[in-house]
């Protein structure tokens, strides 16, 4: 049973893809564009050279584990929309390690992560601390908290990690401390993918493993579900709330790691990372599911990654990429419309086999 | 015939951070390009890269090639390491880079190919005239700047500027008073709240002109002097990079820009496309616009510059040229910051 | 209502607001620079977008809907606005601001019905839709400036321009603060307030919308219809965000250029901060408004160089989280907020 | 005779579920009319139709003799109904004044003194005694209740439908409610009365109404029928009133609570100074009426509460600060009042919310990692032990299934825990006959085992039923504890009311 379960979140999330781009479709012919070679670039930039595939790659990494982060909050009935603040501030923990830390490397690159991950659980504990101990909303907290990494990141990299002459960026790590891997690179033809795919990949599984395996994955889903009865049932909500807000945010601030230490070089100051906010999309085409959030990423990620030379070569501009992601969300949003569809049409299928066996029985059985 | 089935140079060019009709930096850039197109010279397209990153650029720069630009120009100090990366990968398309040179991430290696131009302009040289303009219209009150983010650019834009009101004060019989809490760097080049009401403090402080190189940080100041002028006080914008005198148009038709100290985007792309057709690009080299080859100034029409300034102006400017009035491009000599 | 709860207010964010103007007053008195003179102008015009979206917040949530998407609806405000003003600015310059405003007001309501529709009759996840929305108001905004404007930017030639209020102005101390250099937005968004208070607090509108918050089907038995009080409140809420998005554009920003800055998030921080009340979204939304000119001019007040500025641009956000944390006890969140019915 | 209220051959159908089916009310004016049925029988559906809350698929409405479409409960109120919803339909945080004017405020702007005003007149008129300007929130639920009456009055209502308006009130209440019937009648008022208790129809109503699993069953004089007969009519079978149940000797104390004092969501005290003991082998009833301080008590023994002083020992060992997991695993077992709320976890499977107390032990983890089949094979134990019913068997989300079978599985995982002592609150709320019988069977047994059951009910008649000894509750203090055997059903409703019998006696 629990198959046709999942097989209706595939076919709702679907669906959704479906609409949006046929969304998508209609804006490009409203400009005068054909929707059919704007769809022929958009994807052949995500997907035609290896490289290309290596940058689409890289940008589902970042993707999926801000995807894993938001998704992961959800499972436990939070809404992390902090993802942002604390892939800048994993992301700065993770500069920190590469200019200063030298190791060999598969301890630099433990250290790395560790460095990385705690930044962002450090940033994601708080909201989850506030809301367990005095129920501030997390949407609030994780906004504020948000700011307040963009701001003190806004004024830590120019005092401590100043470029010789650039004041929007911190200097650049040495390429060998990055998280690319000359062997990635070669398969790839350059790129930036990075041996955060592993980290990614690794983490969909851990938490899949952790979500449906564990009794913690169990406390936390029933913390989502129901606190009331978590709480009746003996779980500490309280401290499930915080430990999903610590690994939603670690996740998050892997998300940062990948990105300014394997996708970029440097880290920006005065941006908040949209892909914080990408991440929410996500999860939510994802079904907050670990194997969803992965094939949604990837999804994502050449969308993003083929925008670009979709307006290269027609007039179409990039911003349709992200009105079809914002569509499909809406979609998904409105999923109840879908379902409807689907139950239909299931009912009327499963009508019709009973009425084909009915006749196959050769005596129209009555079923009154 | 034959003209028409030639392939016409497809030039492309990835924008800075901001669109691309900033008025600023990047549309300087672009009108230089437009200019060529609208020659019949070239086939030309820009992109806008998703973030500020240098891997967001050289997939651009990657978007651009792949479609057949193969004549790039990217305006910004924020592209030398990209170019450095992309001088080697793309051997057979051609870069400019406007206000920079491609160098190593680390700053270690400073590399130019054939294949690259870098351009640099004499900023100080620009707000040094703008200054000189600006003092001599006023004649006496109180000058600020405002600028975007603390970069070479802008600082020597700045520096310039105070060189040319205390030259204007020492040599040319004007009174401007500079404060140093009026000479500031907003910190970012997009708040435009921030700007406005920095303009505003200053104003309110008695300030006369600002000069604002900032970016959406000076869209705010130039809202906030179109605001004070248009309730009838005297306040003045000093334009930056292009000629900004459209941007501070009232209705009555007047405009809240002073003048600009402008650095001839447009024609540094335009002229390197031209020399690209003729076979003459200056590959390997590293250029320097300045007062001597014309790269900088204050427009050629100021409307809101009397007929004597400008003619001292360019009594200056050629002064400029000859060598004998030298512009520093640093602090020196007791300017703020 | 309420009269009951007086005992809370020296805590309340009302007075927390009041705080700041008593103190800035006192430091106008005090200070030979003025520093409140400096600041208050640009605070208010700052405060006044965030007052008026959180007020739509504030019709939404109390109809019982959530309204995650009000950052969008500003950016849809602001973007319609910014429009009609470059395309009639031209031929009447005087009709240009407020026929703008208006626009940009019906188009956040227009589009907040799709919020409306999901949560209503969908029975969506009012969270997601709203993230939805944002994303989508984002992504489409920009699509639009680009094609039909050319480029990510929308221009207009002038905004407001500021004027002292006769004779009020004249009032010493009081009048130099808040009748000086005001924008006519101010006063509509204030009158806005007003009338919201009103109609909240004091029609038979107000109770009918209010109780939809907290108990739908007691509103239901009583024989109003729920479905439309609630897409009364979320069409305000489209429309007072879209007048926020438009009265930035008038006011300080003076084009149009793809973000809000997470000022639809702030207002929703503001909401909750003021308590789901007119008077407390007043005090929290001058808060953030004083909180942020204090921050954004802090460079070029002397008095205020000598703290660090980091400390000026995080101090909203840490009061803000400590503010939520003193009055987490005690919620005044409509009890059916969030619940489809 | 004139009829006020004609609906005639009404059908409603959910999906799945025919609640009407060609069912007739004919209501004459002035009298007071009981409907009879068990739960899910389709009584709230029927007065849902007549109030414009749902439309008939089928059937004819007429009031006072003339065809009638009422689309809305404003259709109704224009035509003189009004009712007393089951739920009391009151915004908690406004006054009465707003609840009571609330679609009815005439003209647009409130004007709160002269309606105050004239809910004053009106609750004079019928003894109500109300204060307009009292916050909901901060009343009694009997209170409420008049609001909702008033709601009515104000609106002119002639005719007057009440949902079990007594589930919630003290016998005294319930008697002062029997009067204010009474006095409306006498105003020449007519009124539905919907009740699942017989004596309350014997005492106000003229004719009853019996309808059984959808369909009308009888029209009967109350006057000339017995309850017997009633009630046998109203389930299909002779019904038996009482839970056979053989004496127990009763064993060491299980349960202690002494001293204990509680404070409810406001911060007010909610349980004084409250003192108790079950042993094992019996079943302590605690009566009283919703909103005493039993919630209180219960959430303060299972730990759900904190508790401001006092302590509770399970087996001599003292609870008073340990987590909700210890009290578990000190053979506490709780069958919560709110199952919806506390008891299951909706959108999860029946599996998962059977083990949601004992997950983390062996055999149904290890280490930390979960032991699906394991678990699994338990939900099958125990949906088959206790016959609970679904669709997809053990897979099927909790929110599938019906109230009786939630509740039947909820029972079964508390039993599976082989508690000490269970704590039993409302454990039969909203369901029918045969779930009942089923229930209390399962909570006698347990205490044939030697072990022990708090039992917390509004139902005197369930109190009764079950106890061995029965505590009485009022305004969280305990006003007695008395052997069920030397008591009766007046002097606990006494007791209920705060009357403390052995004090009046002195
Ligand atoms: N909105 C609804 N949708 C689907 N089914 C419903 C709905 N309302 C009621 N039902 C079903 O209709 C049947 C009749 O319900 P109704 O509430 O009328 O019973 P009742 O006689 O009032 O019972 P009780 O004594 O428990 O109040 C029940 O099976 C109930 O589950
Ligand atoms: N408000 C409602 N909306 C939709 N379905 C409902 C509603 N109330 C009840 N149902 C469904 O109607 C059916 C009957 O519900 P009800 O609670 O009356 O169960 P029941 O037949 O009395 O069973 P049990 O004897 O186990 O309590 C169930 O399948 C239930 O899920
Ligand atoms: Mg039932
Ligand atoms: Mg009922």
């Amino acid at each position: 049973m629990k198959v046709r379960i999942k097989s209706n979140a595939f076919l709702i999330a679907v669906s959704a893809v479906i609409l949006g781009l046929i969304a998508g479709g209609l804006l490009m012919l409203a400009i005068g564009s054909n929707p059919f070679t704007g769809f022929y670039y958009l994807f052949r930039g995500g997907l035609m050279s290896m490289e290309r595939i290596g940058n689409t790659i890289a940008t589902a990494i970042t993707l999926m584990l801000v995807g894993l982060s938001v998704a992961f909050a959800f499972k436990t009935g939070l809404f992390n929309i902090g993802a942002s603040g604390q892939m800048l501030v994993g992301g700065l923990c993770a500069t920190l390690v590469a200019h200063y830390v030298f190791l060999p490397r598969p301890l630099y690159l433990v250290v790395i992560i560790t460095a990385a991950f705690l930044g962002g659980a450090a940033w994601g504990i708080i909201p989850g601390f506030l809301k367990a101990k005095f129920n501030v909303h997390e949407v609030v907290a994780t906004i504020m908290m948000n700011w307040i990494a963009y701001w003190s990141v806004y004024y830590f990299v120019p005092i401590y990690l100043k470029a010789p002459s650039l004041e929007t960026e911190s200097r650049s790590i040495a390429i060998s401390q990055t998280l690319r891997s000359p062997w990635l690179s070669k398969i790839f033809g350059g790129g930036y993918i990075n041996v955060g795919i592993f980290v990614a990949i690794a983490a969909v599984f851990i938490l899949k493993f952790i979500l449906d395996k564990t009794t913690l994955g169990f406390e936390l889903k029933a913390v989502g579900s129901n606190r009331f009865c978590a709480e009746y049932a003996g779980i500490k909500v309280n401290r499930n709330v915080i430990i999903s807000m610590m690994i939603a945010g670690g996740l998050a601030g892997l998300a940062g790691m990948t990105y300014y230490t394997g996708y970029s070089r440097n880290i920006q100051i005065g941006v908040l990372p949209q892909m914080g906010f990408d991440g929410i999309a996500v999860a939510l085409l994802g079904a907050s599911n670990p194997i969803g959030v992965l094939f949604s990423a990837f999804f994502f990620g050449i969308l993003q990654s083929g925008k670009g030379f979709m307006n290269a070569m027609t007039e179409i501009p990039p911003e349709i990429a992200d009105t079809i992601i914002a569509t499909i969300i809406y979609f998904t949003a409105t999923s109840v419309l879908f379902k409807r569809f689907w139950d239909a049409v299931g009912r009327r299928s499963k009508a019709k086999a009973l009425q084909n066996q009915e006749q196959a029985d050769g005596e129209g059985v009555s079923h009154e | 015939q034959a003209d028409k089935g030639k392939k016409l140079l497809k030039v492309g060019m990835v924008t800075d951070a901001g669109t691309i009709d900033d008025k600023s930096f990047n549309q300087g850039t672009w009108e230089g390009i437009l200019k060529a197109q609208a020659e019949g010279l070239v086939e030309a397209k820009y992109l806008k890269p998703s973030g500020t990153t240098e891997a967001d650029y050289l997939k651009e720069i990657g978007n651009l090639y792949d479609a057949g630009y193969k004549f790039i120009i990217t305006p910004g100090f924020k592209f030398e390491t990209t170019i450095f990366e992309a001088q080697d990968k793309y051997p057979d398309a051609k870069f400019v880079i406007l206000d920079g040179e491609p160098h190593s991430a680390d700053y270690s290696e400073f590399r130019i190919e054939p294949n690259v131009v870098g351009v640099y302009w004499a900023e100080h040289e620009s707000g040094f005239l703008a200054g000189i303009a600006a003092a001599l219209q006023m004649k006496k009150g109180s000058f600020g700047f405002i600028g975007g983010m603390e970069v070479p650019a802008v600082q020597k834009f700045n520096w310039g500027w105070q060189q040319g009101l205390k030259y204007a004060n020492a040599n040319l019989g004007t009174n401007i008073k500079m404060d140093s809490q009026n000479f500031l760097y907003q910190g970012t080049f997009d708040n435009i709240a921030a700007g406005q009401q920095l303009a505003a403090t200053m104003y309110d402080r008695g300030v006369n002109v600002i000069f604002a190189a900032a970016g959406g940080v000076g869209v705010g100041a130039i809202n906030e002097a179109k605001n004070r002028v248009t309730a009838g006080k005297d306040v003045w914008i000093v334009g930056v990079d292009v000629d900004q005198y459209p941007e501070g148009v009232l209705p009555s038709g007047k405009s809240i820009i002073l003048t600009s100290a402008m650095k001839y985007l447009d024609r540094a792309s335009y002229d390197m496309i031209v020399h690209e057709l003729a076979g003459t690009f200056p590959g390997g080299e590293i250029l320097h616009l300045d007062a001597t080859n014309d790269g900088i100034g204050i427009p050629l029409e100021n409307p809101n510059l009397s007929a004597d300034v400008e003619a001292k102006v360019k009594e200056m400017y050629s002064k400029l040229k000859s060598g004998e009035i030298v512009v520093a491009d640093s602090p020196d000599g007791g300017l703020f910051k | 209502m309420n009269d009951k709860r007086k005992k809370y207010i020296f805590t309340s964010p009302l007075w927390i607001g009041i705080y700041i103007l008593l103190a800035l007053v006192l430091l106008a008195l005090l200070s030979m620079n003025h520093l409140a003179r400096l600041i208050l102008p640009y605070a208010i015009a700052y405060t006044i977008p965030l007052l008026v979206t959180a007020l739509g917040g504030l019709y939404s949530e109390r109809s019982g809907v959530t309204n995650l998407g009000l950052e969008g609806l500003m950016l849809v405000g602001y973007f319609a606005s910014a429009l009609t003003i470059r395309f009639t600015e031209q031929s009447s310059y005087a009709l240009a601001l407020p026929l703008g405003l208006l626009v940009g007001v019906i188009a956040g309501a227009i589009f907040s019905m799709l919020h409306a529709f999901a949560s209503i009759n969908l029975k969506a996840d009012q969270v997601i839709s709203g993230t939805a929305i944002n994303m989508l108001a984002s992504a489409i905004t920009v699509y639009l400036a680009r094609t039909i404007a050319g480029s990510g930017n929308v221009r207009i030639m002038l905004g407001i321009i500021r004027k002292d209020i006769p004779v009020l102005s004249k009032i010493p101390g009081i009048g130099t603060l808040f009748f000086t250099q005001t924008y006519w937005s101010t006063w509509v968004a204030l009158i806005v307030w007003g009338a919201s208070w009103f109609l909240l607090y004091k029609t038979s509108f107000g109770l009918r919308l209010r109780a939809c918050g907290e108990h739908p089907s007691a509103v239901a038995s009583a024989g109003v219809n729920v479905y439309k009080m609630r897409y009364f409140g979320v069409g305000m809420s489209g429309a007072l965000a879209g007048l926020g998005g438009g009265i930035i554009l008038i006011t300080y920003s003076g084009e149009f250029n793809g973000t809000v800055a997470g000022l639809g998030f702030l207002s929703i921080a503001a909401l909750i901060f003021g308590q789901w009340k007119p008077l407390g979204i007043l005090g929290a939304t001058f808060f953030f408004g004083t909180a942020t000119t204090i921050a954004n001019v802090s460079q070029v007040i002397p008095q205020l160089g000598i703290i660090p500025p980091v400390i000026f641009k995080v101090f909203p956000y840490v009061v803000t989280l400590l503010a939520l944390v003193a009055f987490s006890k005690r919620s005044a969140a409509p009890k059916a907020i969030g619940e489809p019915f | 005779m004139s009829h006020v209220i004609e609906m005639l051959n009404i059908r409603k159908e959910f999906p799945g579920i025919v609640a009407n089916d060609d069912i007739t009310l004919q209501v004459e004016k002035g009298e007071i009319h009981a409907i009879l049925g068990e739960n899910g029988a389709g009584k709230s559906t029927l007065m849902s139709i007549l109030f414009g809350l749902y439309h008939p698929d089928r059937g004819i409405i007429k009031v006072r003799g003339k065809e009638v479409r009422i689309a809305s409960p404003n259709d109704a109120s224009d035509l003189g109904i009004g009712m007393v919803h089951q739920h009391f339909q009151l915004v908690q945080n406004f006054s009465v004044t707003e609840n009571i004017i609330l679609g009815k405020e005439g003209g647009f702007v409130l004007n709160r003194k002269e309606a105050g005003k004239k809910i004053k007149a009106l609750s004079e008129q019928y003894g109500l005694s109300i204060n307009p300007s009292a916050l909901i929130e901060d009343i009694t639920v009997g209170m409420q209740q008049r609001v909702e009456i008033l709601k009515m009055l104000y609106r002119d209502a002639e005719i007057l439908i009440f949902d079990e308006p007594t589930s919630v009130l003290t016998p005294q209440e319930i008697d002062e409610l029997m009067q204010i019937m009474r006095n409306m009648i006498k105003e020449g008022k007519s009124i539905i009365l919907i009740t699942h208790k017989l004596n309350e129809i014997k005492s106000v109503a003229d004719r009853c109404t019996i309808i059984r699993k959808g369909k009308l069953v009888a029209v009967v004089d109350v006057a000339s029928t017995s309850q017997a007969k009633m009630a046998a009519m109203m389930v299909g079978r002779p019904v038996n009133f009482t839970v056979a149940k053989e004496e127990m000797h009763t064993g060491a104390p299980i349960l202690e609570v002494k001293n204990l004092n509680v404070q409810n969501v406001k911060k007010l005290p909610a349980v004084k100074d409250f003192s108790l003991q079950v042993h094992s082998g019996e079943i302590v009833g605690i009566a009283g009426v919703d909103g005493n301080g039993q919630s209180e008590l219960v959430e303060a023994i299972t730990g759900l509460r904190a508790i401001v002083s006092g302590s509770v020992w399970i087996n001599g060992k003292e609870i008073t600060n340990s987590s909700i997991r210890e009290r578990n695993e000190a053979g506490l077992g709780h069958i919560p009042e709110d199952r919806q709320k506390r008891g299951l976890v909706m959108n999860s499977s029946l599996s998962t919310n059977m083990v949601i107390k004992e997950y983390y032990r062996e055999p149904f983890s290890h280490r930390g990692v979960l032991n699906q089949s394991v678990i699994d094979e338990h939900a099958q134990d125990i949906c088959d032990a206790f016959d609970v019913r679904s669709g997809e068997g053990i897979f099927s989300h909790a929110g599938k299934l019906s109230g009786g079978n939630q509740q039947k599985a909820i029972v079964g995982r508390e039993m599976a825990l082989g508690p000490d002592i269970i704590i039993a609150v409302q454990p039969t709320r909203g369901l029918d006959v045969g779930a009942i019988e089923y229930i209390h069977k399962r909570l006698v047994e347990h205490r044939d085992k030697g072990k022990a059951v708090l039992l917390v009910s509004f139902e005197l008649d369930e109190v009764f039923n079950l106890s061995d000894r029965i505590a009485v509750m009022n305004s969280g203090e305990l006003i007695d504890i008395v052997q069920t055997s030397a008591t009766n059903e007046e002097e606990v409703g006494l007791m209920m009311a705060g009357v403390k019998i052995k004090e009046a006696a002195l």
